[in-house]
């Protein structure tokens, strides 16, 4: 064919291990790994059989990869009772990652959000960039990687709903203090939405490029059957990351989504 | 809309002119308006084919709803669609792109059918075609789509209902599709449409089980290009409506040998995962470039020649 | 006959006793007796089906009568075989395989079946295949074998008549097959076997003309096992007689995924192209190491269970 | 699939030239070559659009290929009048070759059979092989490569029905005679399997390996149909070059053959 696709085979992988994470979110290492080198962003469809399948972001993908996984509803969790040895089918990697540029880098994530920036933060680190990480979660205990994060001695600045840790509230007024003191060439970040289009002005207020890591129901993952649409581009293919130019241009962005018959609805 | 030079690709279907013979394919990037829009413009589709739309919103099978294989791609979406109501808007957009837009309709008799189509057509739809052919929604596909009788009735009932042109599409899993052909043909039916997915499973055997949620799917890609070929040569030897040949097309060869087999146009679904949004483009410029190489100057010359040498 | 040790993959077909599940498919190197001992000799295949016999001979169609496509294999060799009578000595030569020798045989009529099915059952064959789904030998076919009534009686006729086991080899170009399962069921068939190839067309674009001879082949291979594989399935849902699955096994996880969606046995016709005459080995063994990584002991355990899940 | 089979799809070539080459006998050059090195005895299926499809031997591939063919019916008669720029389809090459091997090398053709031979022969020499080459024809002027043959300087005994040139009579005599004077390593052999069914009761009696190229009905051409059969072996794909061992436990070998309908009958 000559040209390179994401192929969407289904391969049966074994899981290896089921760690807890943080409050209500736990990390699967599984017997798999992708062809390519991983940027964070790209996600797999994950099968379990009999239950559903639904699109995770890869954590990590070294001799083994891992899957990060918030508990919200019958996938999820089913996937957090399996144990060592259970099998789960996956397709993929598909989609478009993160592309860090710059020394210095402001990641911020919303919740599990956290998941699909880990692998970018570990790359840059590697790459001797400047990174700051500001995370937004219900409160202390639902901060997952704290472990990871800390011994690779990353400068985390924290926002939680219930104040339980760090500043209370909205993890954005962390993040305009954070614009307002610091010097970024860049802000990556995934999480809710209304987030990241949030995230989007105040870059562009800031004059700083920003990759967001989008989510839509998906259902091929791989950009022919149009039901993660947002105008017109295929949020599994042409994303899940995007830059601020694209969605500066985008109707839908933290407005609209297409459920799963495709009717447009609001957020 | 994208210009091509050198040989002349251009063709009609039943008065809808194409600058070039690819159409996507229903229910590929045929949800929304952008979309099709976005097929036509970077991807240099000739014509676009809906999304099959329904009388009401439906959500689908649940996932898995596709997978890749060795030889394709086998699906159950289950035809999930907003329903005709919510349409509009989408093909209010896609009707910007200049090129026919085509709707896709699926129902469940001849009478929704056409309520569907004058919908269709009220939302600015240039033709309409008729999923007769669904392989894995219960009641919506094979099971009409294979009976002449209630073929030619369906088609009868729309024709008689709207001002454009009609196209049925048909389903492989017949014993003689060119009788199908022939009922949409005595129906009024401007063309026919061949061949949509044929019912396929596949089982994981780690798991011992289906891979589809809807267990069986319909299998499209590469696997089914000799059937289709086969189909459109069938079918051209029977009726004298237009053909638009599909199923595995992936490069201007494979449109090649449906044309020669008796297509006027073709569409494009899997291909689209196995060569990129462009394939439109691609296609359309290894067709020219054959032509150039075979001395052929227009489309014309290599409609159906397969059928009379 | 070969031995394999480890997991116990024997199994039976209305009485016939396999030492593997693998067979060879009807019209692949089945003309001579030589070469049916050869492909269990050498080959390892547990059961042997021979070429469809007819009343007299016959010389095919003409050449081109076979090509290989991207995802498969096409061929209209047109039933080429020697007639009944001179097949006795190549049914004799095949006996000394110890391994069960399937007649395949095709006529146009229930008597027809009935008179070549008893000569084939004298001339030593343990069991008869009606082909009743030839794509490509006007008035032998699937023009039969698609009718339900006329499969119900050719399979009655033929019961009647014989003494040893009669399966049905089924034609996957049907809106449902498992209809025409039931036929041979409700005939007191004692198997059916699914699927036979699928009406395809190859069409070279620079000569502007269909390759084979015939212009219309059968598919098989590697783009047909997923339609295959879903007829098992479904036919597994109707009926209770045994089922011998076929089309595009080229590896062990091929026949498992046959064997899972509910054969007994399977066939192997195209895989003697891409993996050699000993692929019946192969397989077998393939199927063996998948046993034993998956902690099945029997074959027994593994069949149909993705029907019952 | 892990296992190289000799693919069978269809290609369509250009005939680049339509040469004689002796009386009733044409080599056509064709703008194609095989993918690997070419054994003498590989043959291809030629398409005739319209007409037919038959197996004929390569003898020759370099930058193009040369079919060498004998009119003796319709399809054969038709490439005959084949001009440059012409298509013919090509499905190959199939079969199991020649392999020489020793020093002092006795080749046998039998009319046309000299064309499967050629590829060996031209090997054998750039190896610094002795050669000899007994040619059977139905008169002088049948005798193909002619040219090509002396301007390698190949030691050519020649036999010819007619008695045209060199002996009058079968070539199998004149074998008789060089066998009683060389001392030959192996002998290589294409011709009417009558004569090449002598021939391996010579080499027998003198105890020198020989390989003879077969002729059947072929269909296929990819050892799947069973229209070549001899003794269980498809000479398309085991064969068509056997030695002599092989050859000797055949029943059908130089006694009889299947027709069209897979019915035995003699030669
Ligand atoms: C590209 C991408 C990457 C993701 N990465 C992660 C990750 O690393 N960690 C993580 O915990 N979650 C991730 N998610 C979200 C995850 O897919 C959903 O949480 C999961 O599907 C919920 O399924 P459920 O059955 O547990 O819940 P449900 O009760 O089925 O649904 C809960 C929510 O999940 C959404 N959801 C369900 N199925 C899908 C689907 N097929 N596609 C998209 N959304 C769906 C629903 O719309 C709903 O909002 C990602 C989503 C996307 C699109
Ligand atoms: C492996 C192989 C290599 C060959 N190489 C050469 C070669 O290099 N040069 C050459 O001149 N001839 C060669 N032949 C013989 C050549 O195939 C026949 O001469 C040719 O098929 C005749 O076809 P026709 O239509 O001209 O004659 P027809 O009138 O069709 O038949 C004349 C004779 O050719 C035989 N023939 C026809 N079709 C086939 C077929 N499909 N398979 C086998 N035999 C057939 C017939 O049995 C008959 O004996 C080879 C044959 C084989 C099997
Ligand atoms: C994911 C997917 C969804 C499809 N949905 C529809 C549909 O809604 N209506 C329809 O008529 N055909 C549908 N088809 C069938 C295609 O339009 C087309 O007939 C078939 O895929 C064969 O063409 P291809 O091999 O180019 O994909 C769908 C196919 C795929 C792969
Ligand atoms: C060259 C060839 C000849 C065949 N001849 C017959 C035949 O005579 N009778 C029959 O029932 N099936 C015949 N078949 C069909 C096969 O038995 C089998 O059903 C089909 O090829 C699918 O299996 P496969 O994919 O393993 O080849 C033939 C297939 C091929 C490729
Ligand atoms: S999920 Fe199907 S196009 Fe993105
Ligand atoms: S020609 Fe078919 S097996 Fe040799």
């Amino acid at each position: 064919m000559g040209h390179h696709h994401q192929n969407a085979k289904m391969h049966a992988v074994t899981i290896l291990a089921n760690r807890p994470e943080a409050a209500n979110i736990f990390t699967l290492e599984i017997d798999w790994i992708p062809r390519d080198k991983l940027l964070g962003g790209q996600f797999v469809m994950i099968w379990i059989p009999g239950v559903d399948e639904i699109p995770m972001s890869l954590s990590s993908a070294n001799t083994t990869s891992t899957l990060t996984i918030q508990k919200v509803g019958e996938a999820s969790e089913t996937l957090g009772r399996m144990k060592p040895g259970d099998k789960i089918g996956i397709k993929g990697p598909f989609g478009k990652g993160f592309e860090p540029t710059g020394q210095n880098l402001l990641f911020i994530a919303g919740g599990v959000g956290i998941a699909p920036l880990m692998p970018a933060i570990v790359t840059a680190q590697e790459q001797g960039k400047e990174i700051t990480l500001a995370i937004g979660a219900a409160s202390g205990d639902a901060i997952a990687f704290r472990d990871k994060l800390t011994s690779m001695g990353i400068d985390i600045r924290i926002a939680t709903d219930d104040g339980s840790e760090g500043h209370k509230g909205f993890v954005t007024t962390l993040v305009e203090e954070l614009l307002a003191g610091g010097n970024y060439d860049q802000i990556l970040t995934c999480g809710p939405e209304i987030m990241m289009a949030k995230l989007l002005e105040l870059a562009n207020l800031n004059k700083i490029p920003i990759q967001c890591s989008l989510e839509r129901y998906m259902k091929c993952g791989m950009g022919i059957c149009g039901s993660c649409d947002i105008d017109g581009l295929q949020v599994c293919k042409d994303g899940p990351v995007f830059d601020g130019q694209t969605l500066a241009g985008l109707e839908d962005f933290g407005k609209s989504k297409r459920d799963r018959s495709g009717k447009k609805i609001g957020f | 809309m994208i210009t091509l030079d050198n040989m002349n690709i251009e063709t009609s279907i039943a008065g809808l002119k194409m600058e070039n013979p690819t159409m996507l394919a229903s229910g590929i990037l045929g949800q929304t308006g952008r979309s099709l829009l976005r097929v036509a413009k970077e991807g240099g589709a000739g014509a676009l084919v809906t999304k099959s739309i329904g009388l009401e919103a439906r959500t689908g099978h649940g996932n898995p709803g596709i997978l890749e294989l060795d030889t394709g791609l086998l699906n159950a979406m289950g035809l999930p669609n907003p329903g005709i109501d919510d349409f509009e808007e989408e093909v209010q957009i896609a009707r910007r792109s200049n090129v026919p837009i085509i709707g896709s309709i699926f129902a469940s008799s001849p009478d929704d059918f056409a309520n569907l189509a004058s919908r269709m057509a009220g939302h600015g739809a240039d033709a309409i075609e008729l999923n007769l052919s669904c392989p894995h929604a219960q009641g919506y596909g094979v099971e009409m789509g294979s009976d002449p009788i209630i073929v030619e009735s369906i088609v009868k009932t729309v024709v008689e209902a709207i001002q454009i042109p009609v196209f049925a599409k048909l389903s492989p899993m017949v014993p003689d599709i060119a009788s199908i052909a022939l009922a949409v043909e005595k129906g009024g039916g401007h063309g026919v449409v061949a061949i949509n997915t044929m019912r396929g499973m596949s089982i994981e055997p780690e798991m011992g089980m289906p891979v589809l949620s809807n267990k069986i799917g319909g299998l499209s890609g590469p696997a089914i290009k000799p059937v289709g070929v086969r189909a459109v040569y069938e079918i051209a030897q029977k009726v004298k409506i237009p053909i638009i040949g599909v199923g595995g097309i992936n490069t201007g060869r494979d449109a090649i040998e449906y044309i020669m087999a008796g297509a006027n146009a073709v569409q494009i679904g899997s291909g689209v995962h196995y060569r990129g949004i462009d394939i439109f483009k691609k296609v359309s410029q290894e067709i020219q470039d054959f032509m150039q190489k075979n001395n052929y100057s227009q489309l014309d010359e290599m409609i159906g020649i397969a059928g009379v040498k």
